[in-house]
């Protein structure tokens, strides 16, 4: 036990602490009593009936691969509301290897002022 | 690129001889007089060079094989690591000049002033010059042989 | 005198010259056949890492090694080249040396049908060997030099699949912007000289002044070190880079970055230690900003990604910007102690161990996209979909690395991220939240891969899809391994390697002492 | 003033080779930009070994009455020049070879071109 002591060790954040032991316990609690629960519906699931189907509000539902949301569609909402941001963005990433070395000289440019004339 | 006139060719093949013995002339010299393996290297290259501008890259190619360029390229680098590391060996720390003093191959220690350049010293440093010397020559030839027979091959398809 | 004490003795030479030789022994060792090739060039590196641990041993109990190359003794070390391991170099090489490693083993399958092979294991060994000279000396200008080494060796290895016109363009990005980076440091290199005449950095760091020629020599070094390094508004060679080479050589990639992020790290606290704060606007707080900003953009940027291997690069980005943002906090309060006990080491602490998690974690999603590309020819994440039912390892290699990427515990992330956020806190509540602000877009990010790449209903046109060959299995399953590991006891590896390079950094002191014995300065 | 003039050099190739790599488009001439800035600074680099009067620092065949080693130039910038110069041979070469790619692939040298796609 003495050896696996400094593996117990809490890990100190000089204002809090963390230990992952504790968590990983937590964690399998947390795990057995999510089983336990899922025991309860287990019994009442059957398998090729009607439970089965997806709901899609009445709609009739498409082929599998159809109903596969693509990487470029998850956040549609996210990324539409934060359009003026994100088109700042794309102006930024030209993929001109000159722009890239325009923003270095700009950077520098800055950096003079913040240290050189302060 | 094919051949240039018979003139040219005639030409490259008179000074060649003496850009490539000014070149070794430079790398043996490197540790007395300004220079060096690299200086030297890039000399004789430079005359491999115009060999291969005169005879064009095809035929250049087709004398040379690259993949003994780079079996040769590589010998240089591992007779430059193999030199360090025998200081580690022989004397006592890696890159050590353990031939200094030992009055064997190059292992004069040279009098300071106004003498004559011994060429006869220098430890390991002449043999280092070597190793990079010979590195220098087959690496700039490799990449304008390769740079010239790539460009060639372009120009035939097209 | 035992082969250890002569090993240890002689190590930071070796661990450097061990792979240079290794790289042009290679070309003679392929000419037997591609089995010999690949087994040698493991034991190479396999070789240097048991050197690497054997010195970093050493050097985290608090011996600080130099090494003047070509002499008996320290008797001129202003003239001799010479390399200086202190705990914060050594820390680096460890994360070096695991990559390099993980690498090689990864390539052995993901890279054999293709030509050139020699070459390529050539170039891999010639870049370590410049990322690990980068990390020990004790030399500006010899810095330099394995910079354009390291940097050199990846262009090509980035343009390696010089079928795909993007890789060549990426690789011709790459070697522009440090080519110009280098001559910038050149540049400063020789301001530095001009006024002290010394190279060396302890020597550098003894007698400057922060007169207005180190001023810019400071600015110039910082600006290309950081572009190296790839801090936004100056990272978009990143994406390029890491996006278009072959997975191996990207995870190298990484520590051939973090080695310039060390030279930041080295300018700041040793060579300008002396006079940093001298500034009415502190260098801290430029790099604690330029963190902030590369973690927002960086994060935001990977959000839009819909190519696997660009998102990811993008996410390294953000993740660079916490390294940022740790060292840079603990750089504000550098010289004054009380606040340096109190907020400034827990910070660095934070920011030094999130270079390596951020290697370990970014590297094994890398790893990842390599085994997803290798599997099904494809990185957009707009045709892949349905892969966990035909890959199931690296399925969950991805969920460690997805969870330790976004902080999430009981990764190694976590233990990191809570270093920053708490200390941050204390500094300027506005840090904390725009790190943990940016840590949940990271996890959002990669769930987003997760369900656009690895969930779903089986595609028809990736039916055949089989799992990655063993190496490729055994490399990812190293960094998972370590992964875990450091996410369980991160107080075992905080105490024992971390803080021993925070303090090499802090006290910039025994640094300098180490060659110039009579100076008087640091903590 | 005669003596600053190295300097100026210094600034003006630094300066033009930037001109060149951020406001021209074709790749040769960025190149070309980059070789520039690699002269200043090598210029600037053996600027500060050069002492008036000096003699190259070579210890064998010395003229004769030189001070040693306050009449000799500084050989330390000569070297890191030459070691400078040596890696920008390789960058150049790498980068040309990059070049010649990149033409086979887009068939122009337009920088604006080739960087298209990204994102």
């Amino acid at each position: 036990m003495s050896m696996l002591e400094p593996l117990l060790e809490t890990f100190q954040t000089g204002s809090g602490f963390w230990n992952p032991v504790v968590w990983i316990v937590v964690v399998i609690v947390v795990f057995l009593i999510t089983y336990i629960l899922r025991g309860f519906g287990n019994k009442e699931y059957k398998k090729g009936t009607e439970q089965v189907k997806s709901f899609l509000s009445g709609n009739p539902e498409y082929e599998k691969e159809k109903m596969h949301i693509k990487g470029s569609n998850v956040y549609w909402g996210f990324t539409e509301s934060l359009k003026w941001f994100f088109d700042i963005l794309h102006k930024m990433h030209t993929g001109n290897v000159s722009d890239y070395i325009l923003w270095f000289v700009v950077m520098m440019a800055v950096l003079f002022l913040l240290v050189g004339l302060m | 690129m094919s051949g240039m006139s018979k003139i040219v060719k005639t030409i490259s093949n008179i000074t060649f001889p003496l850009i490539t013995i000014y070149g070794l002339y430079i790398i043996a010299h490197g540790h007395l007089t300004p220079g060096g393996g690299f200086q030297g290297g890039a000399v004789v290259a430079s005359g491999c060079a115009m060999i291969l501008v005169a005879y064009g890259s095809v035929w250049t190619m087709g004398k040379i094989k690259e993949k003994n360029l780079s079996l040769l390229e590589s010998t240089g680098a591992i007779c430059f690591i193999l030199l360090a590391i025998l200081g580690l060996g022989f004397g006592t720390v890696f890159f050590n000049n353990f031939l200094v003093g030992s009055n064997f191959l190059f292992g004069i220690v040279p009098a300071t002033g106004s003498t004559l350049a011994n060429i006869n010293t220098g430890g390991v440093i002449p043999l280092m010059n070597f190793a990079v010397g010979i590195k220098v020559i087959v690496g700039l030839f490799a990449i304008v042989l390769v740079m010239a027979y790539a460009s060639s091959t372009k120009e035939g398809k097209k | 005198m035992n082969i250890v004490d002569f090993l240890l003795q002689h190590s930071p030479a070796l661990i450097v010259a061990i792979p240079l030789l290794g790289a042009f022994l290679t070309p003679l060792v392929s000419r037997l056949n591609d089995k010999a090739r690949n087994i040698f060039v493991i034991l190479t590196l396999g070789l240097t890492t048991s050197i690497v641990f054997l010195l970093a041993s050493d050097v985290f109990a608090g011996n600080i090694h130099t090494y003047a190359f070509g002499s008996q003794d320290l008797a001129l070390p202003i003239v001799r080249i010479l390399f200086e391991v202190d705990a914060m170099s050594a820390f680096m090489t460890i994360i070096g040396t695991i990559l390099a490693l993980v690498s090689v083993i990864y390539s052995w399958a993901f890279i054999k049908e293709n030509t050139g092979l020699d070459k390529y294991y050539t170039l891999i060994l010639l870049m370590t060997a410049g990322m690990f000279g980068m990390m020990l000396t004790g030399d500006m200008f010899n810095f330099f030099v394995f910079l354009e080494i390291t940097s050199i060796a990846s262009c090509a290895l980035i343009a390696f699949w010089t079928n795909k016109g993007k890789a060549v363009e990426a690789g011709f990005k790459y070697i522009v912007i440090s080519t110009i980076g280098a001559l910038f440091i050149l540049f400063a290199i020789a301001l530095l000289y001009g006024q002290y005449n010394a190279l060396n950095i302890a020597t550098l760091a003894s007698v400057i002044q922060f007169s207005f020629l180190d001023k810019i020599a400071l600015v110039l070094l910082i600006a290309a070190l950081a572009m190296k390094a790839g801090i936004v508004p100056m990272h978009m060679w990143l994406p390029d880079a890491y996006g278009r080479a072959p997975a191996p050589v990207t995870i190298i990639l990484i520590g051939a970055t973090q080695a310039s992020l060390y030279g930041v790290f080295r300018v700041c606290f040793t060579l300008y230690g002396n006079t940093i704060n001298l500034t009415p606007v502190s260098i801290g707080w430029i790099l604690v900003l330029l963190g902030l900003i590369t973690m927002l953009l960086g994060v935001a940027m990977a959000l839009i990604q819909s190519d696997f291997k660009r998102l990811i690069a993008f996410s390294a980005v953000a993740e660079i910007g916490y390294m940022f943002l740790g060292v840079g906090a603990g750089l504000t309060v550098l010289g004054n102690t009380e606040m340096m006990a109190a907020i400034g080491s827990s910070a660095m602490s934070g920011g030094v161990f999130h270079i390596m998690n951020d290697a370990l974690d970014v590297g094994l999603l890398f790893l990842v996209a390599g085994a997803v590309y290798y599997a099904t020819r494809e990185t957009s994440l707009d045709k892949l979909g349905g892969l966990a039912r035909n890959m199931k390892y690296t399925t969950v290699f991805f969920i460690i690395g997805l969870l330790a990427v976004s902080g999430m515990p009981p990764m190694n992330g976590f233990a990191s991220k809570l270093l920053i956020y708490e200390s941050t806190f204390q500094l300027n509540p506005i840090l904390s939240i725009v790190a943990i602000l940016s840590s949940i877009m990271l996890l959002a990010v990669f769930v987003k891969v997760f369900h656009s790449a690895f969930l779903g209903p089986a595609l028809p046109k990736f039916k055949d899809v089989k799992e990655v060959p063993k190496s490729m299995l055994i490399a990812m399953g190293i960094i998972a391994s370590i992964i875990i590991v450091f996410g369980l006891f991160p107080e075992l590896i905080v105490s024992n390697i971390v803080e021993p390079a925070v303090n090499a950094l802090i006290s910039y002191g025994d640094y300098i002492r180490e060659v110039i014995p009579t100076f008087t300065g640091g903590m | 003033m005669i003596f600053n003039i190295p300097f100026i050099a210094v600034a003006a190739l630094i300066l033009i080779g930037l001109y060149a790599i951020i406001f021209r488009r074709n790749l040769i001439k960025m190149v070309i930009g980059i070789t520039l800035i690699e002269s200043g600074v090598n210029l600037f680099l053996i600027t500060l070994g050069y002492r008036e009067g000096s003699v190259a620092p070579i210890f064998t065949s010395l003229p004769t009455g030189t001070t040693v080693p306050e009449g000799m130039a500084f050989p330390v910038p000569q070297a890191l020049t030459l070691t400078s110069i040596v890696i920008g041979v390789a960058v150049l070469a790498l980068m040309l070879s990059l070049i010649i790619h990149i033409y086979r692939h887009y068939g122009t040298l337009d920088v604006r071109k080739i960087g298209g796609g990204e994102e």
